[in-house]
């Protein structure tokens, strides 16, 4: 085998783009109904009534029977750690999304950490991720046990789920 | 009947990040050279030629119809291939099928990818486009921009690989020394392979916990580059392959199926139903499929050498031991003793794999053509210094569900 | 053939433009469909090939979240980014080896997602014909017509006449897009002009859509005691040169591919060995520079078949009996569609559109800028 | 719970847009070089002699490899093998927008070359236009090395 490398200097470059933007896509009504289900402060997910599985946010087919999951069922705001990051301190310019900082426009605080976690709520079959409040980065393990933390007001609207705090005993 | 084929020829580029010198046409083309001439045939003898890349990441849709003009395609039969992170490892098993099937008595698979093509890092644009829909969807109804940036922002390159790594070492006991260990094994193997990315000659782990955490329990050292580059492999029935090459490296086994989406996700922000994205059932059915189609029984005792798609270091560790190669939970110390290295009982990835080398759509196609040099005894400075009589190439891709599994030998079947 | 595979069962939706329907669930339903009229379970699949292209798709990956839709999960699953037809030939290729005795082929578009002809743009050379920015698949089939037409006396009604042929069969057909049964040469060429000669009745109606074909080996096909399996008794593909380095005017490519086709079934004479085709024409034009390919007609004669009814619904050679591309273009699906209607009309349950002694059908895809890749399949009953 | 039928339209945001620079290799970069002295390079295959405008460096008729020896200049002057007349263009979204003046495309096979070209025409009556008609380049007025250099076809 011939071994290739560059064997000539740089070439100069001509530009193009791929316009993502302008795509479209269709989605069923899924999220409506689970963005509603939280404005009641429930977590909702999908059954399969093939192999009982739960699935949450809810999905509305079952790839595992090829079938269609139209069973819908409310899960315990309870639940249990599987998976956590724990983030370095925050730093400008370091996530940027869609060209936006979001140090600058106040979603994230400077030099905080954060904990994102998956969550199996009791009842269900997948994970969610979202953030872990209210607790600090050394206490975090696998397996600990958690409940929602709730909007104060929820609007219907998937940030009413603000997150997951430990269970503390009283 | 499956007709006997085997891999007659070898071609790769140099992978660097950037490949100024060359269109991703000429890219391609210098690998299809190589391999044409190392099986010392030309293009005329080829009957069907079958390609793949990611095509979001070079901005060209259906590339090949544009650059077949070099690598071979006018006046053939022509198949494009493309299945994400497993596009190379799903070309070479296409170039092996037209083969096995009695169509075509020569295929060629070629892979490619130019990263340095898109303006974007890492071409994020395009690789976010896998979820964009389900992104603008979940935004409509007031996804938590803290949440958002929190799961997939802090994780960088390294956000699907990086909750697979936690669960494993939860459930191993895994260390992140040992990720270390695993880093620094591959760029050491890479230092050896002149084709390689990520060299560093006698890295050490130490070496490697020096870099900066992105995200626990990953450090900078730990991440695969995006690199240019191309592969080629040329497939041949029995007989065209026993008159052109000495030792060819027999396909014995191949399979590739998928599991349900491993990470969080299906299509418009549905969940999955799979709790634990280290489990890995795609690959474990993908290696039982190919080694029962290749006669083996018992993969830790016949299998001499496995290349193994790992962009991050936990993943050599998770599919060494969902392809069979080690009990559950163990491999991290099988690879602390040093079993996996150049010189051990079970080499994996001593080209340095993925982690030193990623030109995404080429990566498992590099694998599996690896592991045909290390059969064929042509890998050169990082040629095993034992005989490789049965070796498993791996491939992962989609979202972190698809596998293709690929057993080669040195007999055939 | 060493090994011979047929196809055990089918479906198609009823393509149309912007329909109401998520792209999983339009894969799901037409799936689910297709395993029940093949009679098999999931279960029993042994691979699955799909087709679906990612600039097409709107997606990255684009079959990484189609999967479980289309019943894969747990099962030996590819993806070629083709036509449907390409996927079928993949398909039996990987049943040949034995490695596997029934395969799902599946091929979908959703064109309401993104403007096809600009994705056909993409695929351009970027160095030089996307840098100059003018062509787009209908620009480059525009100068092939015209082409076409000054070298052998086309007239620009003899393209029209193809369009009102193909859109009147598809009146009969339920699952076509764009249904005139009425429509004349005149209402034809008063159409919106694109591109010089063609205009939007000449040119194949995008649409959103999936096909999905089941096929076996022969002795699953004997196992499962499946009642009117139809064979795939020839099969060729070939790709051409990109746009620059071609003669635009006859379409070598697919005279290769069906050359390899016909040998493979034994075809000496297509004219009468065959009695029906259906074949991918994305323009006017091209079913007839298609059906000069197929040998079906002398180069620059295909005219006469179309004006002499040769080709129509009644006629000797029915080639798109079902409306064709013209009549609904599910880009990736639209291969895979023409196998679906030659199976249908083979089996007899074409309904409306049924030609009468169908035994021995062609069906082409083709994928590319004026049809540079093209896949021909040789279909016939027991 | 009571289901809802219906899909909804998730739009993209149109800001979002993938970028690209691809690198030319050196052929093209001759060739793009050559423009800025209004000269036209092609590429002769030394084995099958077939001549590839714009050049590049693998010929795919029988893969020989082409180097900057192969170069060969043509005279800018060529011949219409066809062509169409645009009544609407793409904007680069997808989206087709009428054209109030109708644009001419035409495939151009220049003189001493084998390739067919596709460049705009111009300053001519489409009812005019004939197939082997000579036409040539006109060149901007300020030539830079790119695309841009060749300001369209003229009939001759």
């Amino acid at each position: 085998m011939a071994y290739l490398k560059d064997e000539r200097p740089e070439t100069m470059m001509v530009e193009g783009d791929w316009q993502v933007g302008a795509y479209r896509w269709k989605a069923p009504r899924l999220l409506e109904e689970f963005s509603a289900g939280l404005k009641e402060k429930k977590i909702i997910g999908s059954m399969c009534m093939g192999c009982g599985k739960v699935i949450t946010q809810p999905r509305h087919l079952c790839g595992r029977c090829h079938r269609r999951m139209d069973e819908r069922c409310v899960l315990s705001d309870w639940g249990t750690i599987t998976c956590f990051v724990i983030s370095p301190k925050v730093e400008k310019g370091k996530y940027k999304l869609f060209g936006m900082d979001p140090v600058d426009t106040g979603t994230l605080k400077l030099g905080e950490i954060l904990i994102p976690v998956f969550v199996r709520f009791d009842g269900a079959d997948s994970n969610i991720n979202c953030l872990l409040l209210n607790a600090k980065p050394e206490e975090v393990s696998i397996g600990m046990r958690v409940k929602v933390v709730w909007a104060k007001e929820p609007k219907g609207q998937m940030a009413d789920l603000e997150g997951v705090e430990p269970i503390r005993e009283k | 009947m499956f007709r006997n084929c085997a891999i007659i020829g070898c071609g790769q580029t140099k992978h660097t990040s950037r490949r100024r010198d060359v269109s991703v046409a000429e890219l391609a083309q210098q690998a299809v050279q190589a391999a044409l001439d190392d099986a010392g045939i030309t293009m005329k003898d080829v009957g069907c030629v079958v390609s793949g890349n990611m095509q979001g990441f070079g901005g060209v849709a259906q590339p090949e119809q544009w650059l077949g003009d070099w690598i071979g395609c006018p006046g053939k039969p022509a198949i494009r291939i493309a299945t994400g992170g497993t596009t190379g490892g799903s070309v070479g098993q296409g170039a092996c099928y037209t083969v096995a099937s009695g169509m075509y008595d020569v295929s060629i698979g070629v892979a490619w990818e130019k990263h340095s093509d898109s303006k974007e890092a890492g071409a994020t644009t395009g690789l976010m486009h896998v979820g964009m829909g389900n992104l603008f969807h979940a935004l409509t109804y007031g996804l938590s921009l803290r949440n958002l940036i929190a799961t997939s922002a802090v994780g960088a390159a390294a956000g699907v690989a990086v909750y697979q790594a936690m669960f494993y070492m939860h459930r191993s006991g895994c260390k992140q020394e040992h990720l270390d260990m695993v880093a620094a094994k591959a760029r050491r193997n890479a230092a050896k392979n002149q084709y390689a990315h990520l060299q560093w000659p006698n890295c050490r782990p130490e070496d490697i916990a020096k870099t900066e955490t992105i995200a626990w329990p990953f450090r900078y050292g730990h991440v695969c580059p995006a690199s240019d580059g191309a592969s080629c492999i040329v497939v041949a029935e029995e007989k065209t392959a026993k008159r052109l090459c000495k030792q060819p490296a027999w396909f014995l086994g191949l399979a590739s199926y998928s599991d349900e989406e491993n990470q969080l996700q299906s299509e418009n922000f549905g969940g999955v139903g799979v709790i634990d994205p280290s489990e890995q059932m795609g690959c474990r059915v993908s290696a039982k499929k190919a080694y029962a189609m290749a006669g083996i029984t018992d993969p830790q005792k016949e299998i001499d050498l496995a290349e193994i798609y790992q962009p991050f270091p936990s993943q050599e560790l998770i599919f060494s031991e969902r392809l069979g190669l080690f009990d559950d939970g163990t491999a991290w110390r099988h690879m602390e003793k040093g079993e996996t290295d150049i010189n051990g009982r079970l080499p994996i990835s001593v080209s340095g794999g993925v982690n030193a080398t990623n030109a995404i759509g080429s990566s498992a196609l590099q694998r599996i053509l690896e592991a045909a040099l290390q059969i064929q005894g042509k890998a050169g400075e990082h040629q095993v210094p034992k005989k490789v009589r049965k070796a498993v190439a791996h491939g992962w891709g989609g979202v972190t569900n698809y596998i293709t599994c690929t057993v080669l030998g040195d007999s055939p079947r | 053939m060493e090994k011979r595979i047929a196809i055990i069962g089918y479906a198609q939706s009823r393509h149309q433009y912007d329909v109401q329907k998520t792209r999983e669930d339009l894969v799901f339903d037409v799936a689910k469909e297709a395993l029940a009229n093949a009679g098999i379970l999931r279960e029993e699949l042994g691979t699955v090939v799909t087709a679906s292209t990612d600039f097409l798709d709107g997606r990255t990956i684009s079959n990484v979240f189609l999967s479980m839709a289309v019943g894969a999960f747990l099962k030996d699953e590819s993806k070629v980014e083709e036509d449907g037809a390409a996927a079928l030939q993949y398909a039996m290729m990987k049943l040949m080896t034995g490695t596997y005795d029934v395969a799902l082929v599946e091929a979908h578009t959703v064109g309401w997602q993104f403007n096809p002809h600009q994705v056909a743009a993409y695929t351009l050379d970027p160095l030089v014909d996307r840098q100059i920015g003018l062509l787009n698949d209908i620009a480059a089939s525009a100068i092939q017509a015209n082409m076409y037409m000054n070298k052998y006396g086309v007239s620009v009604e003899d393209l029209a006449a193809v369009s009102v042929k193909n859109l009147g069969n598809a009146a009969n057909n339920e699952f076509a897009a764009r249904r005139l049964p009425d429509v004349s040469v005149g209402e034809v060429l008063k159409s919106k002009l694109y591109y010089e000669p063609l205009r939007e009745l000449m040119i194949s109606q995008t649409a959103d859509g999936c096909a999905v074909v089941i096929i076996a080996s022969e002795d699953k096909v004997r196992k499962l005691g499946v009642e009117c399996p139809v064979w795939i008794e020839g099969v060729g593909c070939c790709q051409e040169a990109y746009l620059r380095d071609r003669d635009l005017v006859s379409l070598s490519g697919l005279k290769s591919a069906a050359q390899s086709a016909y040998q493979m079934a034994g075809i000496t004479n297509p004219f009468t060995d065959l009695d029906l085709a259906e074949v991918t024409e994305r323009f006017a034009h091209e079913e007839l520079l298609i059906c000069e390919a197929l040998g079906l007609a002398r180069e620059g004669r295909a005219k006469e078949l179309v004006n002499n009814g040769v080709t129509a619904l009644g006629g000797d050679l029915p080639v798109n009996a079902s409306g064709g591309a013209l009549a609904a273009d599910p880009i990736c699906a639209t291969g895979l569609v023409r196998v679906v209607e030659c199976v249908r009309q083979i089996r007899g349950e074409a309904g409306t559109h049924q030609v009468p002694g169908v035994k021995r059908a062609l069906a082409h895809g083709q994928f590319g800028l004026c049809a540079q890749k093209n896949t021909v399949l040789i279909l016939g009953g027991e | 719970m009571e289901k809802k039928s219906g899909v909804i339209v998730v739009n993209g945001l149109p800001i979002v847009q993938a970028q690209f620079n691809w690198s030319v290799g050196f052929q093209m970069q001759n060739f793009l070089k050559a423009l800025a002295n209004k000269k036209f390079l092609a590429s002769k295959c030394p084995e099958c002699a077939y001549v590839y405008a714009p050049p590049r460096n693998t010929c795919s008729k029988c893969y020989k490899k082409m180097e900057e020896k192969d170069l060969v200049e043509l005279s800018g002057k060529g011949m219409l093998a066809g062509w169409t007349t645009a009544y609407v263009e793409l904007d680069g979204k997808g989206n087709f927008v009428d054209l109030k003046k109708p644009k001419l495309i035409a495939a151009v096979k220049l003189e001493g070359a084998n390739s067919t070209l596709f460049m705009p025409l111009e300053d001519i009556d489409s009812k005019k236009l004939k197939v082997g008609m000579a036409v040539a380049i006109e060149w901007s007025p300020e030539t830079k090395g790119g695309w841009k250099d060749i300001k369209y076809l003229r009939a001759v």
